[in-house]
């Protein structure tokens, strides 16, 4: 055995191992949600297809590169602990939560519309469509939502991260918190890249 | 039971520590051993209240027609055994308690990786208990769906099975954040100089089940949360009135609950693979061979779901897929098997009332596990499935296999636990009367199923009475013998001869810490350099 | 306490990766708006796979870790693939 | 095993004492040398064990052996399995129909039996269709089995060989009454069935709200003669004062046709004194306004008869 930790208290390989394995499981969870999706999709092709012309590609679009910047300068922001320039880790982790803010806000609008338009589960619209269109709202609510919830966690997490740099508990040579945020953070982007064509371009 | 310990010897993880006395010491202690004699305490209460579920369902079913309770109390009582049984007593069972308490001794380590963590998800795990046991109350009554909540029954019935889904969806979570923690502790913790094929096997079969825990549970979880939503808002995920496929809930159901199965035994695995070269005085034969089809089990544990759905439908080729796979599954077992008895050659036995607890696992395992092979072709699934035959399949895997082995770990340990000896004679006797009440309570159910008695049934044909009767008396005799173990346990911890360092002549690193063990397990580093099971 | 150098990316690659990333979003968006159908889908599934690679590779610094991390990811991806495969043995040859 | 009475019998139970066969072999012989062990190797005996080395070579054996044999086994289970799904091309057809919780069976001339009726020695092929939740038809002797899945086809056949009468069971669990959702199989002579097709059958009444009441399995919960089932009985039940519970508060309504429709399509609204809610679905997308009517003047026939 190569490496034994016990004897400091601190042991960051195995922070981020515990990290990347809570990863898994919420990839597992996304994943049967997209099992899910799938089957539905090959059951209800034409529908889903028709559903989707509901959802606006723009606002999936500029979502999805909000949070590939987003995840990009919470990358960037471990960069800048590492070489030790505190203030610019600050200002790019106060860019990502701006970003997800936008995001946020982004995706309030966007249910807002489809809740307005009642296009949501259990909507007397919704229930006049076809089976597939209905299931297809459904998922979009569904997976979105788990997402944004997701989001609003990350965002938590970031925002404790921020303040924990603040007052330097992370610094140059402890900084295993901030990225555990990042893993998290680019969780998030990893499952909406995935979400972003199966909801919005299958049109 | 952790009273009146403190005498044994000073610093044991029993006395006070830390800032709080008494239950609050307990409930606040991050240290593995206490949570796992938390998570033993309340796995006991929850066994004793599904176990008398389980009694009075055979009481009811004592003769044909309607006995003591009605048809909708029957198929809630069903329900509600069958989710304490598997969500809150065997999936726990021996990883939350044995691993946590052996775990990071055996490997060497003060604690596990994350002791928050761990306290944690004994937390959640009491969150999603307290859910379970508030959804047989109030509303509209306790969930009547089987603990499979298949869809689309499980959609339209208008019981509390909301609360149910939420229940195990919430303990699911503390799965797999101790599997977490496992993961992490074996992969970051173990002692100097213990590679991975010095570590003890126990450990060993814990790792498996925990990469199980994480990656399978997932997957039941947002099915639940799928079947919560669909409750909720009609998306139609499910249901086939707006469309939905019920197949699909049951693929997901399963995708979980097969590997679940292996959740179960694998760490019941571990535990008797510790067990047998202890007794026998003997190097465990086979130990890579046991250690690889501890993670072939693992592995090919994920692929075999559909054997739960042979008659639903699923199409003809994945139900020989499926057959196909199941059947390899068994190949790691029957190693297994074999290795447990070769261990068993020229050693020097000594029988107490631990190695007849492994010995019954063994020998119930292969029942349980050979009429898994019925189960698994196609011709013969297709007459038994969803008959008893499926019941007394699991009972003898579940209760005679894990159940067993959890006798067996606790009776092993006991002394470590609590640093006192068991009455070997009381013990005896209880393990006579269990073991026979055993098999008096589950053999006739294999026949009965044989002759085509299907599952959740509250009622049934004259035909099977027979078979119902005899059963019915089994479960009276086991209960018996359970009360007298018990008892004896209970009042060891009390009364028992005081235990020394290593009563059983082990070798694995537990043995050479004091019972019960200090707070932070080892005084100096531990460097380990033989194998483990070294006898000379 | 990181075992062995510690890897640091530079601003720039982080730069450069999201540069790619942008343009597989505006490929995969224009691949779809220019031909719907089966095959468009296969392509966005592709493009997304090879974003979610870079992601993994370079922001979550897969790249530059013990090979237990790209061990374990492995593994996992693989898994979910075959979960897929295999429900999917029951849709297919329905 | 146990009687078998179909095609499929007798290969299902060759396959399974096949497997039996291995599984005794194992099972005995295993336990047997583990006591045989604890015996001779008992500590009293052998107070010192010799140390023995892993073996490769016997590792290998103890896995490819078995790898065999449930290879072996697998082919056996599938190859009975196999004709189970390809259907005769002159199988005659049946549809049945499983709901909560009753079982119908509807030959090619129209014809409605609760009863399945079959020629000795001829191929039938049965279509499953299930309207509310899953159930499985289960016929223990013929050894078949498979589920009726809500929106999905599927089928089952075989050939009855010997004459007599089989229970039908339902083997998913399908709510309250699943236990008792049983019926029979009838397996007559060629003659014998056909005289049994061709003659109108009984078992549809000329009442055209009856027989909605039937083929929904209302009567499965509601008795026509008085009893108490799962739900209050039909019997007397048209113009009576009823005594409902609506939001917890207690009242009396008359029992019109108004107040059937409503407990038809929205049951859980008033609850029958002395029973729960839930238990009835709301029939509002399986039963028509114009069943409604029917049923509703089949209660008005019924209420009009000297008792
Ligand atoms: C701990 C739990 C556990 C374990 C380990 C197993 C192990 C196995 N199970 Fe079981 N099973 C359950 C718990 C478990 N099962 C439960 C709870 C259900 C019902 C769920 C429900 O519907 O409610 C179920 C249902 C179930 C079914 C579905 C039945 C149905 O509903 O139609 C099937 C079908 O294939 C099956 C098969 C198997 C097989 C092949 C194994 C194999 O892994 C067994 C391997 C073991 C051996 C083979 C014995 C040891 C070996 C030897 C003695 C050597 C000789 C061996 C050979 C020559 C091969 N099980
Ligand atoms: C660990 C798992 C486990 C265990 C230990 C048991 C234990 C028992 N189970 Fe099991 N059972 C399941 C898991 C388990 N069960 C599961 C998963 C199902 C499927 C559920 C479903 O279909 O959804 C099931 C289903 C099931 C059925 C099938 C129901 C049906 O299909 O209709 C039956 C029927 O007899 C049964 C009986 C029993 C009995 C008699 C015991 C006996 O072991 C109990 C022996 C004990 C007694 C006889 C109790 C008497 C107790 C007292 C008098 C009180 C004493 C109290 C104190 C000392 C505090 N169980
Ligand atoms: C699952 C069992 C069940 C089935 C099937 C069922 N019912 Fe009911 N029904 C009940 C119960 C229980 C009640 C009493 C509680 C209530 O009023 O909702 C009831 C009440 C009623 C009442 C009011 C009776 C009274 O005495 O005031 C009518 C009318 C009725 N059902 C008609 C039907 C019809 C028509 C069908 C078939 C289409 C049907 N039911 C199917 C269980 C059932
Ligand atoms: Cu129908 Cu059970
Ligand atoms: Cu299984």
């Amino acid at each position: 055995m190569e490496h034994t930790a016990n004897h400091e208290h601190r042991d960051d390989k195995g922070s981020k191992m515990g990290m990347w394995i809570f990863i898994f499981t919420e990839l597992l969870l996304f994943g049967g949600l997209f099992l899910v999706y799938a089957v539905s999709r090959a059951k209800f092709f034409e529908d889903f297809h028709i559903a989707a012309h509901q959802l606006n590609v723009f606002v999936g679009a500029v979502n999805t590169i909000v949070l590939l910047v987003s995840s990009m300068t919470i990358a960037m922001s471990i960069t800048a602990i590492q070489k030790n320039q505190k203030r610019v880790a600050l200002m790019l982790l106060g860019i990502t939560l701006t970003l997800a803010f936008v995001f946020m806000v982004n995706k309030y609008f966007e249910w807002g519309g489809k809740i307005h338009h009642q296009l949501y589960p259990g909507s007397d619209i919704v229930l006049t469509l076809k089976h597939g269109q209905v299931l297809f709202f459904g998922l979009y609510f569904f997976m979105t939502g788990l997402h944004a919830f997701h989001i609003i966690v990350g965002m938590a997490l970031i925002g404790y991260v921020f303040f924990q740099i603040k007052n330097d508990k992370i610094k140059p040579d402890n900084f295993q918190l901030l990225e555990n945020a990042g893993l998290y953070w680019h969780l998030v982007d990893l499952i909406w890249i995935f979400l972003f064509p199966l909801l919005y371009l299958i049109t | 039971m952790t009273s009146n310990n403190s005498a044994l010897h000073p610093g044991s993880y029993l006395d006070q520590q830390g800032k709080y006395k008494g239950i609050l010491g307990w409930l606040t202690s991050t240290d593995h051993k206490r949570i796992g004699i938390l998570y033993l305490m309340c796995i006991l209460v929850f066994f004793l209240v599904g176990v008398t579920l389980g009694g009075v369902m055979k009481l009811e079913l004592l003769r044909p027609g309607e006995q003591y309770i009605d048809a909708q109390t029957y198929n809630g009582f069903f329900t509600v055994h069958g989710i304490i049984m598997i969500f809150m007593v065997v999936i726990p069972g021996l990883a939350a308690v044995f691993g946590n308490f052996f775990l990071p001794i055996m490997i060497g380590a003060k604690d596990v990786a994350f002791p928050r963590l761990n306290l944690f998800s004994w937390y959640i795990y009491i969150v999603g208990a307290a859910i379970a046991v508030l959804s047989q109350f109030g509303g509209k009554g306790a969930p009547d769906t089987g603990w499979t909540f298949y869809a689309p029954y499980s959609i339209d019935s208008n019981t509390n099975v909301t609360t149910a889904v939420l229940a195990a969806f919430v303990l699911g979570f503390s799965s797999i954040l101790t599997g977490l923690n496992f993961i992490v502790t074996i992969h970051r913790m173990r002692a100097k100089g213990m590679t991975w094929f010095k570590m003890p096997l126990f450990p060993w079969s814990l790792y498996a089940t925990a990469w199980i825990q994480v990656l399978a549970t997932p997957i039941v979880g947002i099915t639940l949360l799928m079947v919560i939503a669909e409750r909720t808002f009609r998306i139609g995920f499910f249901d086939p009135s707006l469309g939905g496929d019920p197949i699909l809930y049951q693929h997901l159901f399963w995708i979980y609950s097969h590997p679940a199965v292996y959740i179960m035994i694998l760490p019941a695995m571990g535990v008797i693979t510790e067990i047998i070269p202890t007794f026998c005085q003997r190097k465990v034969f086979g130990y890579q061979a046991i250690v690889l089809s501890s993670l072939a089990i693992a592995g090919v544990g994920y692929l075999v779901w559909g054997h739960h759905m042979f008659t639903s439908g699923m199409s003809d080729f994945s139900r020989m897929a499926f057959s196909f796979l199941t059947f390899i599954v068994a190949i790691p077992s029957a190693i297994k098997v074999f290795n447990w008895i070769a261990t068993m050659y020229k050693g020097s036995i000594k029988i107490n009332t631990t190695f007849l607890y492994s010995i019954s696992f063994i020998f119930q395992f292969m029942i349980g596990g050979l009429t898994g092979l019925t189960l698994g072709a196609l011709a013969t699934n297709v007459h038994v499935h969803d008959t008893y035959y499926v019941v007394a399949h699991f009972h003898y895997i579940v209760f005679g296999g894990m159940g067993f082995a959890f006798f067996a770990a606790i009776h092993y340990w006991f002394p470590k636990m609590f640093g006192r000896m068991y009455n070997e004679k009381l013990g005896k006797i209880g393990w006579a009367i269990v073991f026979s009440g055993f098999t008096l309570l589950y053999f006739p159910m294999f026949i009965l199923g044989l002759q085509g008695m299907p599952r959740r049934y509250f009622d049934y044909l004259p035909e099977y009475s027979g078979g119902h009767f005899i059963s019915s008396i089994g479960a009276f005799v086991l209960i018996t013998g359970i009360i007298i173990m018990v008892y004896n346990l209970f009042r060891s911890a009390k009364k028992g001869e005081l235990a020394p360092a290593n009563p059983w002549d082990g070798r694995t690193l537990e043995w050479t810490i004091p019972s019960p063990p200090p707070l932070e397990n080892f005084d100096n580093e531990v460097v380990v350099t033989e194998h483990p099971y070294d006898y000379k | 306490m990181q075992h062995g150098e510690v890897h640091i990316t530079s601003y720039r690659a982080h730069g450069v990766i999201l540069v790619l990333l942008l343009f597989l979003t505006a490929i995969t968006i224009t691949i779809t708006w220019v031909d719907a159908g089966s095959f468009s889908v296969g392509v966005a599934m592709l493009v997304a796979c090879v974003k979610a690679t870079l992601v993994l590779f370079y922001f979550m610094h897969l790249k530059f870790d013990a090979l237990v991390f790209k061990v374990f990811a492995g593994m996992v991806f693989f898994l979910l693939a075959v979960v897929f495969v295999v429900t999917f043995f029951d849709y297919l040859f329905r | 095993m146990f009687q078998g009475a179909s095609n499929f019998a007798k290969g299902v139970d060759s396959a399974f004492f096949f497997i039996f066969a291995i599984s005794i072999f194992f099972l005995v012989g295993l336990t047997i040398v583990m006591i045989w062990f604890m015996v001779h190797y008992n500590r009293k005996r052998h107070p010192k064990a010799e140390q023995i080395k892993d073996n490769m070579k016997l590792e290998v054996t103890w896995t490819v052996i078995p790898l065999i044999i449930v290879m072996l086994m697998f082919y056996y289970g599938y190859a009975v399995f196999k004709p189970m799904r390809q259907v005769p091309d002159d199988a005659m057809v049946v549809k049945v129909t499983g709901r909560m919780w009753n079982w119908s069976f509807e030959y090619a001339n129209g014809k409605i039996s609760n009863e399945l009726v079959l020629p000795v020695g001829k191929a039938v092929k049965l279509n499953l269709f299930s309207p509310d939740v899953i159930h499985s038809l289960y016929i223990p002797a013929f050894r078949i089995k498979e589920d009726m899945v809500p929106g999905k086809d599927n089928y089952m056949w075989f050939i009855p060989n010997i004459e007599g009468t089989y229970e039908i069971l339902c083997a998913e669990y399908c709510g309250l009454r699943h236990s008792f959702m049983e019926a029979k199989t009838r397996i007559v002579t060629e003659e014998e069935f056909q005289k049994w097709f061709a003659e109108e059958t009984p078992i549809v009444p000329e009442d055209k709200g009856l027989a909605i009441l039937q083929n929904n399995a209302c009567t499965s919960c509601h008795s026509l003669d008085g009893s108490k089932l799962v739900g209050p009985t039909f019997k007397g039940l048209f113009g009576s004062e009823r005594l409902v519970m609506e939001n917890g508060v207690e009242k009396t309504v008359t029992a019109d046709s108004t107040y059937i429709k409503r407990a038809i399509l929205e049951p859980d609204k008033e609850i029958v004194k002395g029973f729960a809610p839930g238990m009835m679905r709301a029939y509002d997308k399986v039963i028509t306004e114009d069943d409604i009517k029917a049923i509703v003047a089949y209660f008005e026939s019924q209420s009009k008869l000297p008792n």
